[in-house]
Formats: structure tokens, C-alpha cells, sequence
């Protein structure tokens, strides 16, 4: 069930000049509701005059022993810069949870990978904590632009084996995800993936070539969240269906992607 | 809650709080969030008489205090409507208004007529003014003579309360306002998108798949609210008033200006519970003014 | 700076930056702030034929992104002007418009016939489109066939460059632009306000004392931009952009929607050195994307 | 000469639940632009979705020897209530200073009563300090629905002598200023107020009868607060005049408000 709830900030940990992680928690203790890897808030700026809309960010993680929701953000524009400066005992409103969810594979013992590109490493950790909570042996595949912009790696090295790539070989490989070499080592079975689209219409060929199961988290410019604007659509292959509904996750086989 | 009572036509609502076309879905995407049945009405998405996959993305662009949208018209026609959704929506305990649109007099007519026979459906919101549909839409709501040719075809074949969805993007909304009313339109609403256009100035191109598209939200409270007065003082049936309403002041001004009924559009968005604080806010001003009944207030402006 | 220069009709600005009608009064009320040399153009306050005492108070209104205002042209005549104003602004280093409004098609003529003599004001921009006069005003500006009336009457007897600004509030802007364009305006300058309306809920009572006023500010934005781009593409004149202009981001979407030059007004109450950053940000966005030429990005708008 | 300047917060003093006291400084230590009693300032809002137009405030006193400019603070709507949330190390941009100012009697031995009304009390502090400072003996007239609404008190007493009325007689004599028994008292060569238009009317007419020097401070509805917007006017003998450039200090023979 979706809710509108005002949060408070617990912490604000300014992680580098470009991102930040937000921790939030219920004002008065209640059980945050449940949500699930790839789903999504929307939050509203109150303070900002240039933020009208609310702002879709990914689930990042849910601390369920500290009742905590966790926002990694990636400073862009006014919204997200008003965000980063949210302190401690800040309340914030959000509408939750949003979207569908990556699907669970049916098997504990099959391969899967979690490719991250940019600030879409956001909902990889919540997916990744969860798989391994389930039992899968999750590998993380985090790709960006250099060093600076690789995350939350001490977290997720928590959950599974973690692989990197940077454009300037700052950390891990040097290159795009595409290339990283555990690609040829492992077979997976399995491909999860959120980033920039470039980069998820990369993997998502490459999935389709290895037949690869491989679902996308899609970003879309929202205008509600929930389903009611139809400003959010993929053209798929079931006609414009809007990604704040029936995604953000797609599986490739139902987009129009692979060429 | 007799003193919210308000008449639209054959049309009872049992408080002024709509919720706008294209904002709102079929009511139940609200459901999490709020009680439908405190509303005094809902309009559903525009619909037509044949599918329509709506405009490219993208479809949208956030402006000072509103929004662009071009979705234009998406939804899967009429009869999907009468067979999947109206089984779905009929039962919410407050009324269903269904936006109808079209691009020719015929689909229009047609797909009113298709409606006219749901028990649960007592009235249909003529689109006349969408401005994200290439054919028909707003061609119609522009001139005085074709919204009369609209308005002339659905009356014939619509025997239940008929309103008619008027465009601010005209030089007088008071022409359409009274050709609308004088082909036996029950109420007219107004106001749908002002057109608009925003650019993305690194990519040197329209924000929009379409180029331009509808502006709606608090930014356009101030032109609405004057075309609600224009046209209160110019006709006889009951106006409905929109553009912006974020609060229940906002409804307020729109009531005084002579609104027999307010909907509350894009702010749905920022806060899906909005009309029921709007609700909650009418009442509470009308028990501070002592106003026993919300038709003394309706367009009881003092100039 | 060369690259900067922009041609309206005769007059060649160093650059688009100018400021609007009313929001700049005469430029000396800027001087504490900015340095005016630095500015394409500015159009001083609407100047009428006989001194006006303008409309009783309250004339502002604040409102989402924006304000409502009702001044109704307050200024001393065109005669004041000549003797007491221009003295005193004449040796500006910019260009100095004069906005003329008036009530008759001869006031008008009359007014400007008095300024085409000045120097220093090497054009005027005839006010079509003021929705705060009770006469004249904004009628001349909603219908083609007024507007050039008053364009051609004009036009007999003002040598210098002719701008001719219009009103928002019609059903097609672009009609009439072609109208001032071939009556021989050398420019449309575009937009003026929105008519717009707010509400005193506690008073029961509209804000402004003229009940109706013209919206400006960030909000009429996108509204302003559309009117742009359709009138840059109806005819050959340049075209003058403004409306909700409020950072050099926004002056670059204006003129790749066809201006040749941009205006800001409401903006200017709230940062009186916005017009300079603005200018500043222009040039820095030409650097940014090697454009060595202004005119090289007006209406360069890719669609 | 007018400036645009960013002025840091250097203490904001909650009064009580209506009124708060800003304390601003410059931020590199250059001494303020001077300002005289009666003039005011406008605030940019910057993080108030709601308040677009800049906020004209008095100028409540300058404090030279620590180079501060005070500003008494009603909270009314969003904006004001925005500007009571600043906190010590906040920026804000202000435009100053801006309007005319009150009329310094030529004589130092002239008796002068400032009256203030509500927030109207602001100015009346700096132009008292400023009398005292150049030889004359202040006498203030303050008025308040009752004594929660009755500020600076002490501050005011620093400069003269204080006569104070309530509307429920919690302090000072009760009913309106222009009942107070030092009218009767005193005979008063000069009035200087600022306050609810009701109250400065009824002043005003006191002070005709009585053929006293008087000049009022007016509020109104400003957009620019420097003279270009023409939206404040006052209908005086001379037309339609701005109060925000040829005010906001009127002398009363100038307006048409004695009957
Ligand atoms: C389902 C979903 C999940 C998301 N999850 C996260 C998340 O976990 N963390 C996070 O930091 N961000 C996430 N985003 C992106 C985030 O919503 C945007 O960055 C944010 O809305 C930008 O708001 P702003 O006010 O800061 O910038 P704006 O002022 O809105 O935009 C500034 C500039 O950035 C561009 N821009 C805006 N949004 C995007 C975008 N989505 N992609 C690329 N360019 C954009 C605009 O066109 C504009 O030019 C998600 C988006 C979606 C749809
Ligand atoms: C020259 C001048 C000097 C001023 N000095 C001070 C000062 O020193 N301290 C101070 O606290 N205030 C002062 N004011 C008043 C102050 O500017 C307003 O209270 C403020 O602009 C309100 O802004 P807001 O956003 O809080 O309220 P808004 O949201 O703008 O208004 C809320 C409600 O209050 C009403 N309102 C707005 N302004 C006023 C007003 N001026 N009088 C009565 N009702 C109003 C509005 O109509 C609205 O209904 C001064 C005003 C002027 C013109
Ligand atoms: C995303 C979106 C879709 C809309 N779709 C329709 C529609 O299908 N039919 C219609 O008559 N109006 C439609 N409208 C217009 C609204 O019903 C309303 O007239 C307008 O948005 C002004 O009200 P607001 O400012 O409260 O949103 C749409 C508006 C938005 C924002
Ligand atoms: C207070 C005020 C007074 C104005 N007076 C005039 C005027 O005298 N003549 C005129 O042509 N336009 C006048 N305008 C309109 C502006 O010049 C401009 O067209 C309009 O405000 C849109 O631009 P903006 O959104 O940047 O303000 C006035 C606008 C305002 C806000
Ligand atoms: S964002 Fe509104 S339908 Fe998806
Ligand atoms: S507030 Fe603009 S002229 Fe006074």
C-alpha cells in the first residue's frame, strides 16, 4: 500500500562534493512499510522555489534493525542540491513505496550480477543485501566515471563479490562495464542492472547476445510517481506503458532496446 | 454535509471537490492515499472513441510553479472503458465524470453516446481544448462556431449532464462560454492547459516530444480564477473552476469568483490527499464566515 | 563584443539585453546598482499623450512565481517627458525606447509624432496590449484589425524604429504580428502581461481595486516562449522576446525561440542586477559552445 | 546610494511566539552603508516556495559600535515566518537602504513623542537613539493589543521616556495610544509615528487639532521598494505618489487624511 509520510532525516552523510546518503526514519517509531529491491520515493523539496514536482529517488537500502531508509543522491539540480543539505531531525514528506521490484530468480545457486553505472548503484545494494539474505551469492559489477564516483563499495562488499570499472582506471578496470573481465569468467545466469542508459542498453545487448536473463531499472522524467500523469512512459513492445507503474524494472525481452 | 450540496445540471454533487481529467487516473490509483467517497466528484482520464498511444516521450517539463505536459490524449478508448474499467470504478461511493475527446464532431458524438447508457457515469466532461492532440482538441475550444458544432452533435446524442471543458487559450472565453450554453450544455469548466513550451538549451531543442504542450499548476492560478469571473458573469448554467488550486483558499477564491464547483488538477501530484484538505478547508472557512450554505458563497465576490 | 550586436529595424544594439517597459522606470533608478552602458537598450515606462494618475490603490498582488499588477499607465504625458525626463537620461550610453500607449488611435499617433524628434530615442515601442486602462490599451492589441489601425497611424508620422508590442491574450498572436508587420513596424516585441485576477478570501473582495491586472514573472514563462516561437516563425521583422525572464538560462531559450533580442521586466524588483547577469551569462554560453556570432543562435531552436 | 547586499545573520532573538529581533552584520567586516531613522530594506526570501517579491522591513536600529543592522520581525505569512527560522551564519541579500526618512526638529529643546503601534514600534527605536543622540529628550508612546505584543522595552527606555498602552490593560494604561494622559500632560511641539493605519490616522487627526508637527511612516504593498514598479502609491494633495521612494515618512499636510 502507498503512503505519504513525513520521515525524519537521522543522518545526512555528505559522502564526497557530489553525493550524499541520506538516513530516515519514522518520527514516532512505527515499522517503515515495506519495500522492495528497485522501488522507488518521491520526495517533496519543500524549500526549494525552483522544485515544484516531488523528486523520484531509488531505494537505496532499508536498514531493518535501525527501522532506517537509506536515499544515496547524487547532487544535480536545485532539488537534489536542497536535499543535500536536509540535517539531522529534518522532516521530510515522501510518498512510498513506488514502482515494481527486480524478480527474485527461482534458484539460490544461480549467477547473478548486479551491474551499476553512476548513482544507479543506488538500488543495487538493497537488491544485492536482499538476494543474500535469500541465499544467493550476489556479484556486483559498479562502473562510473572515476574513483570519486564509486560508492558505498565497503557496503556492498557486505553482500557479494565486488567488481569495478572507471573510464580513467582510477579503481578496478579501466573501461566501461561491458569489458570488465569477470564477464568472461562467470556465467550468469541473471543480470540486474540500473545506471546511465547508454550503459543499460550496453549490457542489455550483451545479455540478449549470452541470452542472459537481464532486467533494467529505467529512469524517466515523473511528473506523479504513481500512475496518473502518463508523463512517464517506454515505448515497449506492448505500446507506452508508464515506468513509474509497471516499472522502473522492465525485463529486456519486453523493451525495444536490442538491436 | 447538506450545506455542500451543490447542482450541476441533473447532477447532485454532494460537496464542489472534483478532481481533474488527465490528473487523477480512474480514481483508484487514489485510493491508497485517500477516501474516495468524500469527494463530490471525479473526472476520468480523457477518453476516445479509438485508442490512442499519446505523443512521444518526452512528455513532460517542470516550469516555475507548474508543469508542461504533452501526453496527449493516451488512454484505450471508449469501449475498453464501458468493458474493463467502468466494471472496475463504478462502485466508488462519489460521482464519475468521463472526459471525452475526439478529432472529428462524429467521434465525439459517438463516444458520448457510448457512455450515455452507464447508471453509474451521470455526465461527461467535453474536451473541446486539449492542446497536445494534433486534429480537433483545442481547434474546437478556439472558435465560438465549432465548439457550438461540438457542443450541438454530443447534446443530440447525450441525454445526461453535459459540460463543457473550455480553453484559456482564446482571446474571449466568454464566446465559447455562451455558444457552449446556448447548445444546451448543463455546466462549463474551465480551465484546461494554457499552451506553452520550455527548451533545453544544451541540446538547443524542445523539452517536449511536441514542441509545445499544456501548462498547468499554481503558476496559472491567477489567469484561471480571471476567466472564471469573465465567464460567471457572462452565463447562466454553473461554471467549474480549475487552473492551479493548491489549498483550500485557492478553492475559495475560485468559489467567490463564481465557481459552482472547483477540480483540483497537477497538485494531485505533489499531494495526492490535497482535495480532502481542500474539503476540510471549505468547510472550516464556512463555519468561521457563519455561510450556511456554499451557494451563498458562488461567485459572491464583492467588486 | 562585436559579436554581441543585434539589428532591429535602424537601430543596432551592442547587445539583446534590454529591460522592460514599467519595471525600469526612466534607468536612473538603476544607476546605484548597475552600470546602464552596459545594457543593449532600455524601455522606459509607458508614456501616454496627457499626464494619467494611473488606477487607485491596491495595484500589485503577488502570486505563484509571478505578480499581478494594475498600475494603468501612471505617468505625466508625453510633454513631461520631452522636458523634464529626457534631459536627464539622454546622455545614457544605451539606447533609450519609449513604450507609448494612449486610448485613441490619434493619442497615439499624437504622442509619438512628440518623440520622433529625441535624439537619443531612436525608437519607440508602441504599447498595444496594456491591460489596465479602461479605453483603448489592450482592444487595439486582441484584434488584427485595430492593431493595425493604430500600427498605420503611427507609422505616418514616427520615422525611427517602430516596435509594436503585443498582448498575450488572444486566441493567435501571430495574426496579430503580421498585422504590425505589414503596416511597417520594424519589430513585435512580445509579451506584454496576462490578465490575471487574486482574491482577498477574508475581505470577500478581488486585491486589485480594478478587480482585473497583468500577470507577470517567472510563471507566464513558458507561455511567453510559446508565443515567441510562433510569432518568429510568422514573420520576416525581429522579433523581441520576453515574459518570466529571470537568469541568462532563460534568455538563451528566448532567443533560440526567435529573439533577436530579450527583455526583462518583473525580475528586475527582484535582483536589480539581473539584466547585467544575464548579459554575462550570454557571453559565457556563447564561449561554451564557439558561437562567435549572435545572430547565429536566434531561433536556432532544433526541431 | 542604494546597494544589493549579502549581510550575514549574527543573531536571531525569538522574542516570543510573534516576534523575533535579526541582528545582521557584513560579512568582511566593511562598515554598513548608512541608514537613518525611517528608512527600510528588502529582504530576498530565497527558500520560500510562496514568497516571490522581496519583503520591505524597517530599518529597527543600527548598532555602531558593532556594525549591526536590527530588524524587528512580525511573523504574518510565509515569508516573515521564513526570515524567523534564519539562523547565526545565514546570508541573506537585502537592497538598502531604501526610502526617505523621519524629519530631525530643527530646535533640540522641542518636545518630540514618537508613537508606535504593533511591529510599527520598529522604526520608532532607531529614531529615537538617533534624537537622544543628537540632543533631544524622546518621549515614546507605545501601544499593543496587550503587553506580549509590547517589544524592546528596555531598549527603548535606553533613550527616553516610555509611556505605554494596552488594549486589555496588561501594561501601561489601557486603551489606544491616543488616550494616554501624557497628551494631556505634555505639551508636544513634534509627533513622529509609525503603526496600523487606524491608529496613525486617529494620531494624525490628534496631532492637526492640536496644530502639532506630525509625520507618519506608511506601509503598503510594494514590489520593488525603490520607485520603478509604481505599485504603492498613496493618494496625496500632489496625486498618486510612491512610498516606497517619496515616503515612507509623510508629513501629515500632505495627505488627505484629515477629515
Ligand atoms: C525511478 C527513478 C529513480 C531515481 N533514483 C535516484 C537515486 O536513487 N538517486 C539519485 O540521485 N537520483 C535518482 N533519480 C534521478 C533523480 O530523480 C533526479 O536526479 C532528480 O529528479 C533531479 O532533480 P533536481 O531538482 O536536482 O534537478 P533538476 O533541476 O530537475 O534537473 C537539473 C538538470 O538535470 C537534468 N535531469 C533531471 N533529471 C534527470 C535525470 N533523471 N537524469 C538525467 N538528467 C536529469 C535536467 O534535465 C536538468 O537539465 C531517479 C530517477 C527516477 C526516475
Ligand atoms: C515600508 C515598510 C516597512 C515595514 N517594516 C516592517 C517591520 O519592520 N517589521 C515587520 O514585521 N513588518 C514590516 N513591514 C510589513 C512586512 O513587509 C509584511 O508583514 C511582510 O511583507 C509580510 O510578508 P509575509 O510573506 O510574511 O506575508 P504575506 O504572505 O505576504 O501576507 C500574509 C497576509 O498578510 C497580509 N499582509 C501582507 N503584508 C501586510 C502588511 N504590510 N500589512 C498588513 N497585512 C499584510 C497579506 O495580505 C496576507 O493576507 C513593513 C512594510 C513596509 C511597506
Ligand atoms: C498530465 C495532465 C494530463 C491532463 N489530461 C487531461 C485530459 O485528458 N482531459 C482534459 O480535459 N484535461 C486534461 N488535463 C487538464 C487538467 O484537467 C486541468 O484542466 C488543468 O491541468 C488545469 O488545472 P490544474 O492547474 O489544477 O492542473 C491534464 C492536465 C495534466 C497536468
Ligand atoms: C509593474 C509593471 C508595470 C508595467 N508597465 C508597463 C508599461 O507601462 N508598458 C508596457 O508596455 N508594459 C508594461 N509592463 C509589462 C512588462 O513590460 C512586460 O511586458 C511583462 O511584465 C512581462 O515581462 P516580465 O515577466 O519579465 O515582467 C509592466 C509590467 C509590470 C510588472
Ligand atoms: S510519473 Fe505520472 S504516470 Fe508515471
Ligand atoms: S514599491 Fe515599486 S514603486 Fe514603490
Amino acid at each position: 500500500m502507498k503512503k505519504m509520510l513525513d520521515l525524519i532525516i537521522v543522518d545526512n552523510d555528505q559522502l564526497n562534493q557530489n553525493y550524499i546518503l541520506l538516513k530516515l526514519s519514522t518520527t514516532d517509531g512505527t515499522i517503515l512499510p515495506d519495500m522492495y529491491p528497485g522501488q522507488f520515493v518521491e520526495v517533496h523539496v519543500a524549500d526549494s522555489p525552483t522544485t515544484f514536482l516531488r523528486r523520484p529517488i531509488s531505494v537505496n537500502y532499508i536498514d531493518k534493525s535501525k527501522n532506517e531508509l537509506w536515499l544515496l543522491i547524487q547532487k544535480i539540480g536545485d532539488g537534489t542540491r536542497r536535499m543535500a543539505e536536509y540535517k539531522k531531525g529534518d522532516i521530510v514528506n515522501l510518498l512510498l513505496p513506488l514502482g515494481n521490484s527486480f524478480t527474485t530468480p527461482e534458484h539460490t545457486d544461480s549467477e547473478v550480477l548486479l551491474i551499476g553505472g553512476g548513482v544507479g548503484t543506488a538500488p543495487m545494494l538493497y537488491l544485492g543485501a536482499e538476494l543474500k539474505e535469500k541465499g544467493f551469492k550476489p556479484n556486483f559489477l559498479l562502473g562510473a566515471r572515476s574513483s570519486a564516483d564509486l560508492l558505498q563499495l565497503d557496503e556492498f562488499a557486505k553482500y557479494g563479490e565486488v567488481y569495478t570499472t572507471t573510464e580513467d582506471g582510477s579503481h578496478g578496470e579501466q573501461g566501461y562495464v561491458t569489458n570488465h573481465s569477470v564477464l568472461e569468467e562467470k556465467n550468469f545466469s541473471h543480470i540486474f542492472t540500473c545506471g546511465p542508459k547508454p550503459m543499460m542498453m550496453a549490457v542489455a545487448n550483451y545479455a540478449h547476445k549470452k541470452q542472459i536473463n537481464c532486467e533494467v531499472s529505467l529512469e524517466n522524467t515523473m511528473a506523479c510517481g504513481f500512475g496518473v500523469c502518463l508523463c512517464c512512459i517506454e515505448n515497449t513492445k506492448r505500446g507506452n506503458i508508464c515506468v513509474c507503474t509497471e516499472g522502473p524494472v522492465f525485463n529486456i525481452k519486453e523493451l525495444k532496446w536490442i538491436n | 454535509m447538506d450545506k455542500l450540496k451543490i447542482n450541476i445540471g441533473n447532477l447532485s454533487l454532494k460537496n464542489p471537490v472534483m478532481t481533474a481529467s488527465g490528473t487523477f487516473g480512474y480514481g483508484k490509483e487514489y485510493v491508497d492515499f485517500i477516501d474516495l467517497s468524500q469527494l463530490g466528484g471525479i473526472c476520468v482520464k480523457g477518453t476516445t472513441l479509438h485508442d490512442r498511444q499519446g505523443n512521444d516521450y518526452p512528455r513532460m517539463a517542470e516550469t516555475p510553479a507548474g508543469m508542461l505536459n504533452a501526453v496527449g490524449l493516451q488512454n484505450k478508448g471508449v469501449d475498453y472503458f464501458v468493458s474493463d474499467i467502468y466494471p472496475e470504478i463504478k462502485d466508488f461511493d462519489t460521482h464519475i465524470i468521463v472526459n471525452v475527446s475526439g478529432s472529428t464532431i462524429e467521434d465525439y458524438a459517438e463516444c458520448a453516446s457510448r457512455l450515455n447508457h452507464l447508471d453509474k457515469v451521470p455526465g461527461i466532461e467535453l474536451n473541446i481544448s486539449c492542446p497536445n492532440v494534433k486534429e480537433g482538441g483545442m481547434a474546437f475550444g478556439t472558435s465560438a462556431c465549432s465548439a457550438a458544432d461540438v457542443v450541438r452533435a454530443v447534446r443530440k446524442v447525450y441525454d445526461k449532464t453535459l459540460i463543457v471543458k473550455l480553453s484559456p487559450n482564446v482571446t474571449d472565453i466568454t464566446e465559447i462560454a455562451r455558444a457552449a450554453e446556448s447548445e444546451g450544455a448543463d455546466a462549463v469548466s474551465l480551465i484546461n492547459t494554457l499552451l506553452g513550451m520550455a527548451i533545453d538549451i544544451n541540446k538547443q531543442k524542445p523539452i517536449l516530444s511536441t514542441v509545445t504542450g499544456g501548462l498547468s499548476g499554481p503558476c496559472v492560478k491567477p489567469i484561471a480564477l480571471r476567466m472564471v469571473w469573465q465567464t460567471y458573469n457572462a452565463v447562466k448554467i454553473p461554471v467549474i473552476g480549475m487552473g492551479g488550486i493548491s489549498s483550500w483558499q485557492d478553492a475559495i477564491e475560485f468559489i467567490l469568483a463564481g465557481s459552482s464547483a472547483i477540480q483540483i488538477g497537477t497538485y494531485n501530484f505533489i499531494d495526492p490527499t490535497i482535495s480532502i484538505k481542500v474539503l476540510e478547508g471549505i468547510k472550516n472557512y464556512m463555519d468561521q464566515y457563519n455561510i450556511a450554505d456554499i451557494k451563498d458563497l458562488v461567485g459572491q465576490l464583492k467588486v
